[in-house]
């Protein structure tokens, strides 16, 4: 498992190759880049913010429950912190597993955990200065449908 | 007992404090340490109000109001979280 | 959209680059890479036939389904033919979105129906020469999953 | 009618032909082409049995025993597909 925080960006294909390591079990990586978003044409810039320490727990909790659902191989998050411009990549969560229904899943689920539970903040600057990023709703649905149902 | 306290983005900014060592009587949970920080009154009642949406983190773990705390503890406070 | 039959390989970085394309819209590139898998350690050479013609349709009306369903932004999918070691990359499908929900779905939904609907097979080389990989049933199943509800 | 008919992986193999030009009466559906297939005996009776897992393709589109032929028409014979 590798967990990073970290300001520069990261290489997908490194990534990729370090995750699989020629491990002929491997048949499926899924993988997932978020990136900076700018819709509007009105954001200069973002800068992320987090809790040093608590941020590399949540994640590594997170992708140990992952590791728990399914037969997951290897996993690899990174996410970049500090300044960012529109269109940079952010954040990298990638999942090696035999087949590509633990790997969909598994990497589905780390992103839907960390994007609630893992302590990053945004802030995006516009002319009209710096604006932190409201929460979304569907983000806190999309985490919950993860549930297990009682027993 | 003492605890050291941190807050992060918008709650940062908005209460002008990064972090703090603040004292309290135990025993005490989460509930009453943020009943003395409202006590501060302006924008941290208004900030801390119960139907303000803020999290609580002890020790680097999620918390909720009825969570323990110990001296030494680390507490985090911040809004809900927007990375990825 | 992008779907290309090829024997070479592919390079992740450039396929995700131009797919993004610095498009300030996208904030969301779910992909999925298969690899020559060889868990027995008995499977020395993988070949892929496809059906030429076919193959690109096929994979074409898939990805156009996908973007009835979701707000897909763009998509790329690249399937490899002929002689293949293991470890290597067979495919990669890449779908950009806003939002991560529809990437994911979208990429997943084009790799059941790839692995069942898209004229391509696989025969293994092993000691014993060569063996014609047999249909899983959970391909089926994965694909069914996705049928819509009637009204 | 002529019908141009394709033969893939282990069907090719098995059969021991990869294309041909195939000539039936009009009209015809894919289970009559089957049914002449068939009265090859051999492997032929054997691989296009009803009770076998293979797929068939009309102008390389999926198709089923009840798919109507034409003058000209593709008509792919394959297994299961196992690409991915």
């Amino acid at each position: 498992m590798k967990i990073t925080v970290q300001t520069e960006t990261f290489d997908l294909n490194a990534e990729v190759a370090a995750l699989h390591r020629n491990n002929p079990s491997v048949g499926a990586v899924a993988s997932f880049l978020g990136t900076v978003r700018n819709e509007s044409g009105q954001v200069s810039a973002m800068a992320l913010e987090h809790y040093p320490g608590m941020t590399e727990k949540a994640l590594s909790a997170i992708v140990q429950e992952a590791q728990t659902r399914w037969a997951v191989i290897d996993a690899t998050v990174i996410h970049r912190i500090g300044p960012l411009a529109p269109c940079e990549p952010i954040v990298l969560v990638a999942v090696a597993c035999a087949h590509r229904g633990d790997a969909f899943a598994a990497c589905e689920f780390i992103m839907d955990f960390l994007k609630t539970r893992a302590p990053f903040w945004k802030k995006e600057t516009t002319a009209d200065g710096g604006q932190w990023v409201d929460a979304r709703d569907s983000d806190e649905t999309a985490t919950q449908r993860w549930r297990k149902p009682c027993h | 007992m003492n605890l050291k306290l941190l807050y992060f983005a918008r709650l940062r900014e908005t209460l002008g404090i990064s972090r703090e060592v603040f004292t309290l009587d135990a025993p005490a949970t989460v509930a009453d340490l943020l009943d003395h920080l409202r006590a501060r009154c302006g924008v941290w009642t208004t900030e801390l109000a119960v139907e303000r949406n803020f999290r609580v983190a002890v020790n680097q773990e999620m918390a909720n109001a009825s969570t323990a705390l110990n001296d030494g503890d680390e507490v985090a406070l911040f809004p809900p979280v927007t990375g990825g």
